[in-house]
C-alpha cells in the first residue's frame, strides 16, 4: 500500500478490483465502509463473482477473470478522452511530458519493438527516452515532419540505426541468460510541456489505450459496454471539469498479481492513479493488500531469490567486483535538465556497505569489498518459486528446508510438487499442525507400496504458533509493530528462530570441524557470518531488530542532521547516516529508525492522530521513516500547497524553507517547490513513470492486454498474439496446458472470509463455519449440466482432477465475449482444503488441494503464478 | 443499573412484580444492526461462540454461505443470507439473526418457570437455565423463532447480549468483534439516532424505502418505529428496503402468538378465578344444603 | 471456561401465596455468569492471518506468577489499536482455537526413507541430521564459478522456503544463515 | 374380622351391604385420582405464577417438568384402563335424561322430586365423560407438549405449539371445574359416596337412597351380591 488502511476513510472514490478485503481483509475493509458512511464515497467494485465486497458497491461489473489490463486501459482511455484527468500533476510528476525516442513501437500487432523471437523476449533498447531537454512548442513541426511514434518499417530503419542489440548465447537445456546490462538512461531528457509532441508519453499512452475503446472492453471482459461506462464516468468522475480536490482510491490485491500479465494489471493501475493525480495524497494511491500477516516484512527483508534486504539487487555473475556491482545497481538521474531528482537509490552502496558489515562484521573489509564475494549469485538462471519446484522435479534440487510454507497446498500444479518431492534426498518441515508438505508422501492415491519406494527423508519439527513468538510484522501498511509472547511454545515445540539458529550453528560446527576436508566448499562465508548473540542458540529477538536497525561502528559526525554526531555502537536514527565507509552496519536500511537508541519505535502504543487523517505517527512504526503515505509531495500542487486543504498531509513551508506536515514528508526536506523536483524519489526520473523505460518491464514499457496463458477465446485486441509474448510455459510432463475445447470453464480461486489459506482447516470453529469443498458455478451452467447445489462433481483441467460439490449461484453469471452471443460460464474454486485438515477424511468428499488443477506459468516480471485464471471442465461425479 | 450489576425488571414464571424493581434510573441498552453495511463476514458468529465457550457444531454443505439453517442453543448469533435480484442488478441481503430482546418479552410471557428469564431495566431479556423447566413454551412464545432446546442438558439457551459482559462494562462481543461497524451499541436512544441518520443517507443516496426495523416501538418520533406489538426491540436493524423486512427473512409484524396472550392473559384469570369462584359456590352450597340426607335413617354408616 | 459461577443478584420471590404457607421457596436468581476475563493477565499481540494487522489481546489464565503456566483463556481484539480497533473478523476471533488446539505438533518426527510413518527423534538427532544433510548437499552441489570463471559461490543443491508469519527478525536471521550457505532457491510466501 | 364378612370381588361386605365396587375398579379409580391430584398440582404451578410455588413444594420447577409427562402418560393409561371397565356403565340412557331434567331437585336436595338413577346418575356420567375425552386431549397436546422440539422442526409447528398448549390448558380447566364437583359431590354432598370408593361396599339404604334403579338391578340380577339380605 502506499497509503494506509485507516488512510482509506479519506477518499472519495473507491475502485477495488482484483482483490475481495470485505471477505479477506475485514478489519481493514471498515475504512471502506466508514469513507462510504462518513463521505459519502462511492464504491465500484469488478470481480469474476459477485462476492462480499461487491455487495457492498455501488457498482458492480462482472469481469472475466485476467482482462483488468482491458477494464483498466478503458477507463484510462474514457479519462482522456473526456478530459477528466489531472493535468498539472501529470505534467509535472509524472513522465507524460517526456519524449520517446524513435524506433519504439506500440503493440497494435501484439509486440512492442525489440522483440527478439528466437529467444523469445524483448531487447528494451528502444524503450527509452530521448536526450535533448525542453522541447515544448515542436509538436507541430515534428508532427509535419511525420516524426510520429513507430510503425513496422520505420522500426526497421531505425533498428538499423540503433546499436545492435547484444548478443545473447543461449545454453542448450537451460533458461536464457538475462540481457546484459543495458544501455543507461539519458541524463539530460527531452520533454513537452504541451503534452503534444507525437513521441511524448503522453500521446504514446493515448495512442496506447484508444485502442481499449468500451466496446473492446466489453468484447474482451464480457462487461456490458453501457455497464462499463457507467463504471468509468462514476470513477473518473473525481476529475470533472477541472476539479483537483477529490480524491480516488484503488484496492486490490493478489486477484491481479496471479496472473501471467500481473505486474501490467497493477501497472496500469497504477498509472490510471497517477493520470487522476491520485498517488501521494491522502484518500488516493495505490494500495496491494497483502494477504498474509508478514509477507510485506518478508519482502522487504528479501525471503526471496531475486533480492537483499531493504529491495537491494543480488549480485551476478557480471559483477566482477563491487565496484562493478554497484555500477550496475545504483542509478543516476535521469530527467530534464531544468528539474531535480533527488534519486534516492543513489544512496545504494551506503546501504549495501552497511548490509555487509551487519552480515559479517570484521570479515567484511573494504580490502575484500566488503565480502562481496560472499553472497551467491543469481541472474543467469531463475531460482524463484516455480524454478525450485521445476529443478526438485527434474532431481537437480535434493533438500527443502521449509518453514510454515507448505509448498504441496500453494502449488500451483500441486501434483508436480509431490512428485518433486519423491524425488528429493531431505526434506524439512517446521510446522505446527499436520500438512500436506510434510506429509507429501502418504497423499491421496499412494500407497504403502508406493511410500516404500520414496527415499526422501523427511524431518518435521513442531514450530512456535504467533502467540508463543515475540519480534515484529509488517502490514500492508508497511507498519512495524511488535507483538509480544503471551504463552510458551506446547509439549516440546520450539521457536522458529531456535530451531534455525541450532541448524545454522551446527552446520557452522561442522564446517569448522571439516574446513580442511577436501570435500568441504568455501566455508568463509558461513564461518564469518556474525551471530555475536548473547544466546546463540536461540537469539533474543530484541537483539536481532536492533542488528537490523543498524548502529554506528564509528564515530559519526554529519552537520546536516541533528544531533550532529553520533558514537561508536549507538544503534542508529535513520538512514540518512549510513555510510558506504564500513563505518555504519544495518541489517536492512529501510528498517533504519526503527530500533534507535532511545527504544523500540515498533513497540509504541500511542493511539493519537491529531490530524485526524489516519496517520497516527505515534503507534508503532512504518518505513520509511514512519511515512504513513508514500510519495506525499505528491498531495501537494507545484507551489508546495496541498491539492486539498481540508486533506493537509505535508506542504512547504515558506518561512522555514522547509517541509513540514502531519505525515513525515517523503521528500527532500529543503527542496524548494522552484526547483521542481519530482515527488516520486525513488526514480531516478524523480516522476511517475507512465513509461517505463529501458529494463525493468520485461514484457513492455506500457500495459498491454494479454490473455492469460489459458483462456476461452482468443486476444480479441490481436488474436494472432493472445498471450505475452515473453511468458514461458514449463516443460516438463507434469506442465500440461489445456484449450478451450477440452476445458470451456474459466476457473478462478479465491479465499473466502471464514478461512485462511490453509491454516484454519484445522479450527474446528472455521471448519463449522465453512465445512467442505466446493466449486461455485452460474445456474445457467448447472441446468446445462444437470446438476443441482449440493451434488458432488467432478472438476478437472490438463493437470488434474478435483472432486468436490456444487454451488449453484445466481451470484456468478455467463458472459458474452467478443461480441457474440454464445455463452461463457466462469467458475470459481475456494482453495482452503487439502488432504490434512480437520474436516479431511470425511467420507462426502474427497479431499485435496485445489491447485491440483492450476497451471505451472508465472508472471515474467514477478514470477507469481498465474492462480486466478485457467480452463477447467465440470462434469457431474 | 451500578456496581457491575443489572437490575430486574421482570422475571418469567413469577407473580407480580419483580422486587424493587423500577426503582433506579432507567436507561436502556440497544444494538443497531445496519445491515446495508453488514458484509456476512461472520464474524460476530465466532465471537458469540467464543466468549460464550461452546463446542464445534457439526455443519454440512447446504449450497449457500449461510453456515446453519438457523440459530442452535449453541449457536446464537446466525447471519442470514438473501440472494436477490432487482433491476438495478443483485442484491445480497446479509443479515445478523439474534435474539431481539423484546420489551415485551413473548419467550418471558409464556414462560412459566419462576426466574427463568429475566428482563434486565436495560433491556437485555436472559435465561437462567438453573431455572429453566425446559417446558419450550419460550419457543412458541418468541415470534422470531430464537429460543432453542438443549436435549441432553433440557434447557433453552438463547443470545443474553452478553449481559456478563455488559453487567461488568463492555459491550457484547458480537458488537466488539464487527468489522464494518454494522453492529453498533449504545443507549437505545442513540442507537435510533444513529440508525436515523443512516436511513436518511441511504434515502438521499435513492434507496427511497430504507427504514429502520423496531418493531412496536411506542416512541412516536416518525421513522423511528416499524409495524409490530411487541413494544419494540433492544436489537434494532436498517434496512436498505424497510416495507419488505421479509426479503430479510424478519417478519413484517411481529408480535407474542394470539394464543400464547390468551393463555397467558385473560384464560390465567379466567381459569384462576374461575376456581376460586367454584370452590366458593361449592362452599356456598354445603352451607345453603349441606349433605344429601338418606331415605332411611343412617344404618348404611359402618360401624367397627 | 468452567469459572465458578457467582450469584450476584438474589430476589426474594414475593409469592404471595408462598408467604401465606409460610414456605421459603428458593429465591430466583438472575445469575450471570461473571466476566471471564476479569482477571485475567492480557499479552498484546498481533493477529497472524491477514495484512490488516489486527492487534490482539490474548487473555491467559494466571498472574504469571512463577508456578503457572499460561493458559489462553480468550483472545479478543486490542480497542486501542488505530486500525482494527478491537474488532476481528471471524479468523481472528477464532485464535483461541488457533493456540489451544489438539491437532498442535508438539515434538520432532522424521520420516525415514521408505517407512510408512513418522517415528519420534529427539531434537538433538534432528538438528545433527539435518546439518549433515545440509553440509553434504550443499558441499556436492556448491558452484564456485561459472563456464566462464565468473564467480557463482552459490549452492543450488538445497532450497529454504519462508512462511507467511514469519517473523522480520526471523526472516533476517534466514537472510543471514541461508545466504552465508550460497543458497539461491531461497523463496517465500511473499511470492505466491 | 368376623365370620359374617363376606369377601367378593375384593371387596368386604358385611350385613346391610352391596358391592358397588370390585377391587380393580378401585385401584383404578385411586390409581386415577393420584395421578390426577398430581398433574392438577403440578399443571397449576406451570399454569399461574401466583401458583408457582407448588413447584417447589413438589420438588422445583424441573422436576415437575420431569414428573408431569410421566404421570400424565400413567394417568391415560388408568383412564383407558377405566374405560374398559366402564364405558358400558357411562352409556347415558333415557333414565339418565330423566334423571337430568330433575338436576336442580337433586342439587338442592328435594330428592324426592328427582328421578330414580342407576349405578352412575346422569351427574357421574357427564363427568366420566367430561374427563374422558379431556384426557383424550390432554394426552395428544401433552406428547407434542413433551416433545416440542419435534414439532418446531416443522414450519407449522411454530405457530401450532401456542394453540396446542391453550388446548392443553382448557382441556386441564375443564377437568379441574369437574373434578372440584366430583369430590364435592363424593366427599362432602353425598356423605357415603368415599366410603364406596374407598372399601367398595356401600348400605343398602344408600344404594336404595342415591342408586335406586341400580339397587333393583341388582336385587333383581344378581341377589348374591347382597349378603344377609333382609328382603
Amino acid at each position: 500500500m502506499t497509503n494506509g488502511w485507516v488512510d482509506i476513510k479519506n477518499t472519495d472514490m473507491m475502485l477495488i478490483m482484483g482483490g475481495n478485503p470485505a471477505e479477506n481483509h475485514p478489519c481493514g475493509f471498515k475504512w471502506v465502509v466508514e469513507a462510504r458512511k462518513v463521505r459519502n464515497a462511492k464504491l465500484v467494485v469488478v470481480d469474476p463473482r459477485f462476492q462480499r465486497t461487491a455487495s457492498q458497491a455501488d457498482l458492480f461489473c462482472q469481469i472475466r477473470a485476467g482482462t483488468d489490463v482491458a477494464f483498466l486501459g478503458g477507463l484510462i482511455n474514457y479519462a482522456i478522452q473526456n478530459n477528466r484527468y489531472a493535468k498539472e500533476y501529470v505534467t509535472n510528476y509524472t513522465n507524460a511530458a517526456f519524449i520517446i525516442k524513435k524506433g519504439f513501437k506500440l503493440p497494435e500487432d501484439g509486440l512492442f519493438s525489440g522483440y527478439d523471437t528466437a529467444a523469445g523476449k524483448y531487447n528494451p533498447a528502444s524503450w527509452n527516452y530521448e536526450e535533448g531537454g525542453n522541447v515544448t512548442g515542436t509538436a507541430a513541426a515534428a508532427i509535419a515532419a511525420g516524426d510520429g511514434p513507430a510503425t513496422a518499417e520505420s522500426i526497421a530503419a531505425a533498428n538499423a540505426a540503433a546499436p545492435p542489440p547484444p548478443k545473447v548465447v543461449a545454453v542448450p537445456g537451460k533458461p536464457a541468460p538475462p540481457p546484459p546490462p543495458p544501455v543507461g538512461l539519458p541524463p539530460n531528457t527531452a520533454y513537452d510541456l504541451s503534452l503534444e509532441h507525437p513521441r511524448c508519453v503522453f500521446q504514446l499512452m493515448k495512442k496506447q489505450f484508444a485502442r481499449y475503446t468500451p466496446d473492446m472492453v466489453s468484447k474482451i471482459t464480457g462487461i456490458p459496454a453501457d455497464r462499463f461506462v457507467k463504471a468509468a464516468d462514476l470513477l473518473t468522475s473525481i476529475r470533472k471539469d477541472g476539479d483537483t480536490k477529490k480524491v480516488g482510491t484503488i484496492i486490490y490485491s493478489v486477484g491481479w498479481t496471479q496472473h501471467s500479465n500481473g505486474s501490467q494489471m497493477i501497472r496500469t493501475a497504477a498509472m490510471y492513479q497517477m493520470l487522476m493525480g491520485n498517488i501521494g495524497r491522502a484518500g488516493g494511491g495505490i494500495n496491494a493488500l497483502r494477504g498474509h500477516s508478514n509477507i510485506q516484512g518478508a519482502t522487504d527483508m528479501a525471503g526471496v531469490f531475486d533480492i537483499l534486504p531493504g529491495y537491494l539487487k543480488v549480485p551476478i555473475p557480471a559483477d566482477a567486483d563491487l565496484a562493478a556491482y554497484l555500477k550496475r545497481t545504483t542509478p543516476t538521474s535521469a530527467k530534464p535538465k531544468e528539474w531535480d531528482s533527488f534519486n534516492y537509490w543513489s544512496n545504494t552502496p551506503k546501504f549495501f556497505a552497511s548490509f555487509m558489515k551487519a552480515m559479517y562484521g570484521d570479515a567484511a573489509k573494504k580490502e575484500n569489498d566488503w565480502a562481496f564475494n560472499y553472497l551467491p549469485r543469481i541472474g543467469d538462471k531463475r531460482f524463484s518459486w516455480v524454478d525450485q519446484w521445476d529443478a526438485m522435479y527434474q532431481g537437480k534440487l535434493k533438500g527443502l528446508i521449509a518453514f510454515g510454507m507448505n509448498g504441496v497446498s500453494i502449488g500451483p500444479n500441486s501434483q508436480k510438487n509431490i512428485d518433486a518431492l519423491k524425488k528429493a534426498e531431505w526434506l524439512v518441515v517446521c510446522e505446527i499442525y499436520p500438512e500436506e508438505t510434510a506429509e507429501f508422501w502418504a497423499s491421496p492415491g499412494i500407497t504403502k507400496e508406493d511410500q516404500a519406494k520414496i527415499q526422501t527423508e523427511v524431518y518435521r519439527l513442531p514450530g512456535a504458533g504467533f502467540a508463543e513468538k515475540d519480534g515484529t510484522f509488517v502490514n500492508s501498511a508497511r507498519w512495524l509493530q511488535w507483538k509480544w509472547a503471551a504463552v510458551p511454545t506446547p509439549g516440546n515445540a520450539r521457536l522458529d528462530h531456535a530451531i534455525l539458529a541450532s541448524i545454522f550453528l551446527k552446520v557452522r560446527e561442522l564446517y569448522q570441524k571439516e574446513k580442511d576436508d577436501p570435500k568441504t566448499k568455501f566455508p568463509d562465508p558461513i564461518l564469518n557470518l556474525t551471530w555475536a548473540y548473547s544466546n546463540p542458540a536461540s537469539p533474543s529477538l530484541t537483539e536481532v531488530a536492533k542488528e537490523i536497525n543498524g548502529k554506528a561502528l564509528a564515530d559519526l559526525k554529519d552537520e546536516k542532521q541533528t544531533p550532529p554526531e553520533w558514537k561508536a555502537g549507538q544503534q542508529l536514527p535513520g538512514f540518512a547516516w549510513l555510510r558506504d565507509d564500513g563505518t555504519t552496519s544495518c541489517g536492512n536500511w529501510l528498517y533504519c529508525g526503527s530500533w534507535p537508541d532511545a527504544g523500540s519505535n515498533t513497540q509504541r502504543r500511542n493511539p493519537d492522530d491529531p490530524s485526524g487523517l489516519g496517520i497516527h505517527p505515534t503507534w508503532g512504526w512504518s518505513w520509511p521513516m514512519n511515512r504513513r503515505v508514500m510519495y506525499n509531495r505528491a498531495s501537494c500542487n507545484m507551489e508546495g500547497k496541498p491539492w486539498d486543504p481540508s486533506r493537509k498531509q505535508v506542504w512547504f513551508n515558506e518561512a522555514t524553507g522547509k517541509w513540514a506536515g502531519n505525515d513525515v514528508p517523503d521528500f527532500k526536506p529543503d527542496s524548494n517547490p522552484k526547483d521542481h523536483m519530482g515527488p516520486f524519489i525513488m526514480n531516478p526520473e524523480g516522476v511517475g513513470r507512465f513509461f517505463v523505460p529501458l529494463a525493468p518491464m520485461a514484457d513492455g514499457p506500457f500495459p498491454e492486454h494479454y490473455e492469460p496463458i489459458e483462456s476461452p477465446i482468443k486476444n480479441p485486441l490481436h488474436p494472432n498474439q493472445s498471450n505475452s509474448p515473453v511468458v514461458k510455459k514449463m516443460k516438463t510432463d507434469m506442465d500440461k496446458y489445456g484449450t478451450s475445447d477440452k476445458f470451456p470453464y474459466p476457473c478462478t480461486t479465491y479465499r473466502l472470509t471464514e478461512h485462511y489459506h490453509y491454516w484454519t482447516k484445522n479450527n474446528p470453529m472455521n471448519v463449522q463455519l465453512v465445512p467442505e469443498p466446493f466449486v461455485e458455478m452460474p445456474e445457467e451452467l448447472a441446468a446445462k449440466l444437470q446438476i443441482k447445489g449440493g451434488d458432488k462433481v467432478k472438476v478437472s483441467s490438463a493437470r488434474s482432477t478435483y472432486y468436490c460439490k456444487a454451488m449453484v449461484t445466481k451470484r456468478i453469471k455467463p458472459l458474452k465475449l467478443e461480441g457474440k452471443d454464445e455463452l461463457v460460464y466462469p467458475v470459481g474454486i475456494p482453495i482452503h482444503w487439502g488432504y490434512r485438515g480437520l474436516g479431511d477424511g470425511r467420507p462426502d468428499n474427497e479431499r485435496t488441494p485445489v491447485n491440483l488443477l492450476s497451471p505451472t506459468v508465472v508472471d515474467p516480471n514477478a514470477f507469481t503464478p498465474e492462480f486466478k485464471g485457467f480452463l477447467v471442465n465440470i462434469e457431474k461425479a | 443499573m451500578s456496581n457491575g450489576t443489572l437490575e430486574i425488571k421482570a422475571i418469567s414464571g413469577h407473580s407480580g412484580k419483580a422486587p424493587g424493581s423500577g426503582v433506579s434510573r432507567d436507561y436502556d441498552v440497544c444494538k443497531l444492526v445496519d445491515t446495508t453495511t453488514c458484509i456476512g463476514c461472520k464474524a460476530c458468529e465466532v465471537a458469540c461462540v467464543e466468549w460464550n465457550g461452546y463446542e464445534f457444531r457439526e455443519t454440512t454443505f447446504a449450497n449457500t454461505y449461510q453456515t446453519m439453517p438457523e440459530t442452535a442453543w449453541n449457536f446464537w448469533n446466525l447471519i442470514k443470507f438473501n440472494e436477490m435480484e432487482t433491476d438495478s442488478g443483485m442484491q445480497w441481503l446479509m443479515r445478523k439473526d439474534q435474539c431481539m430482546h423484546c420489551e415485551e418479552p413473548g419467550c418471558l410471557i409464556a414462560c412459566p418457570a419462576d426466574g427463568a428469564i429475566v428482563q434486565y431495566s436495560n433491556g437485555i431479556v436472559d435465561f437462567n437455565q438453573a431455572n429453566c423447566i425446559g417446558c419450550q413454551y419460550c419457543v412458541s412464545g418468541c415470534p422470531f423463532n430464537i429460543p432453542k432446546f438443549n436435549a441432553a442438558t433440557k434447557k433453552v439457551y438463547k443470545c443474553t447480549l452478553c449481559s456478563d459482559r455488559v453487567g461488568a462494562g463492555l459491550e457484547p462481543a458480537c458488537i466488539k468483534s464487527c468489522p464494518t461497524g454494522c453492529l453498533h451499541f449504545g443507549s437505545k436512544e442513540d442507537m435510533k439516532f444513529e440508525a436515523k441518520k443512516r436511513v436518511d443517507q441511504l434515502i438521499a443516496n435513492g434507496h427511497n424505502d430504507a427504514g429502520i426495523y423496531n418493531p412496536g416501538d411506542p416512541d412516536p418520533t416518525p421513522g423511528v418505529s416499524s409495524p409490530g406489538s411487541i413494544g419494540g426491540t433492544h436489537v434494532i436493524y436498517v434496512l436498505n428496503d424497510a416495507k419488505h423486512p421479509e426479503n430479510y427473512a424478519l417478519p413484517a409484524d411481529p408480535s407474542v402468538p394470539l394464543f400464547v396472550k390468551l393463555w397467558k392473559g385473560p384464560l390465567k384469570w379466567i381459569g384462576g378465578l374461575g376456581m376460586l369462584a367454584g370452590l366458593a359456590a361449592l362452599f356456598g352450597h354445603y352451607v345453603r344444603y349441606g349433605p344429601k340426607p338418606l331415605d332411611e335413617g343412617d344404618e348404611g354408616r359402618r360401624a367397627q | 471456561m468452567g469459572l465458578s459461577r457467582r450469584e450476584f443478584f438474589k430476589v426474594g420471590t414475593g409469592s404471595a401465596a408462598a408467604l401465606l404457607l409460610g414456605f421459603d421457596a428458593r429465591p430466583v436468581l438472575a445469575q450471570a455468569k461473571e466476566l471471564k476475563i476479569a482477571r485475567t493477565t492480557e499479552t498484546r499481540s498481533t493477529c497472524p492471518y491477514c495484512s490488516v494487522s489486527c492487534g490482539v489481546i490474548i487473555h491467559t489464565l494466571g498472574d504469571k506468577a512463577k508456578n503457572v503456566t499460561a493458559q489462553v483463556v480468550h483472545v479478543e481484539g486490542d480497542p486501542d489499536h488505530p486500525i482494527n480497533r478491537g474488532t476481528l473478523c471471524p479468523k481472528g476471533a477464532s485464535l483461541q482455537q488457533e493456540i489451544l488446539n489438539d491437532r498442535r505438533l508438539k515434538k520432532p518426527q522424521v520420516r525415514r526413507p521408505g517407512k510408512t510413518g513418522w517415528e519420534d527423534i529427539s531434537w538433538e538427532k534432528a538438528i545433527e541430521e539435518v546439518a549433515r544433510h545440509i553440509k553434504k548437499t550443499r558441499d556436492e552441489t556448491f558452484v564456485e564459478k561459472n563456464a566462464d570463471g565468473k564467480t557463482l559461490n552459490r549452492c543450488e543443491g538445497f532450497a529454504f522456503n519462508g512462511g507467511c508469519t514469519d517473523t522480520n527478525e526471523f526472516n533476517y536471521l534466514v537472510v543471514k544463515a541461508m545466504r552465508s550457505m550460497g543458497v539461491v532457491y531461497m523463496e517465500n510466501q511473499a511470492r505466491v | 374380622m368376623s365370620d359374617n364378612i363376606e369377601v367378593r370381588h375384593g371387596t368386604d361386605i358385611r350385613k346391610g351391604e352391596m358391592v358397588r365396587y370390585t377391587l380393580r375398579e378401585r385401584m383404578c379409580h385411586w390409581l386415577s385420582a393420584v395421578s390426577y391430584v398430581y398433574l392438577l398440582l403440578s399443571g397449576l404451578a406451570l399454569f399461574s405464577p401466583y401458583l408457582y410455588w407448588i413447584a417447589y413444594i413438589l420438588g422445583g420447577g424441573p422436576t415437575i417438568r420431569f414428573w408431569h409427562p410421566w404421570v400424565g402418560l400413567v394417568f391415560f393409561f388408568v383412564q383407558m384402563w377405566m374405560h374398559t371397565l366402564w364405558q358400558r356403565e357411562m352409556k347415558i340412557t333415557d333414565q339418565d335424561r330423566q334423571w337430568g331434567k330433575t338436576v336442580k331437585e337433586y342439587v338442592t336436595n328435594r330428592d324426592e322430586k328427582v328421578a330414580p338413577t342407576g349405578n352412575f346418575n346422569y351427574g357421574q356420567k357427564q363427568f366420566y365423560w367430561a374427563m374422558f375425552y379431556s384426557t383424550l386431549v390432554l394426552i395428544i397436546t401433552g406428547l407434542l407438549m413433551w416433545f416440542p422440539e419435534v414439532v418446531s422442526l416443522r414450519a407449522w409447528g411454530h405457530s401450532l405449539m401456542p394453540v396446542v398448549i391453550f388446548l392443553h390448558c382448557i382441556a386441564a380447566l375443564v377437568t379441574i371445574a369437574a373434578f372440584m364437583i366430583h369430590v364435592y359431590m363424593g366427599i362432602v354432598f353425598v356423605s357415603g359416596g368415599l366410603q364406596g370408593i374407598l372399601w367398595g361396599h356401600v348400605p343398602v339404604s344408600w344404594a336404595k337412597t342415591h342408586h335406586r334403579l341400580w339397587f333393583e338391578k341388582v336385587q333383581r340380577e344378581d341377589r348374591s351380591r347382597i349378603s344377609s339380605s333382609e328382603f
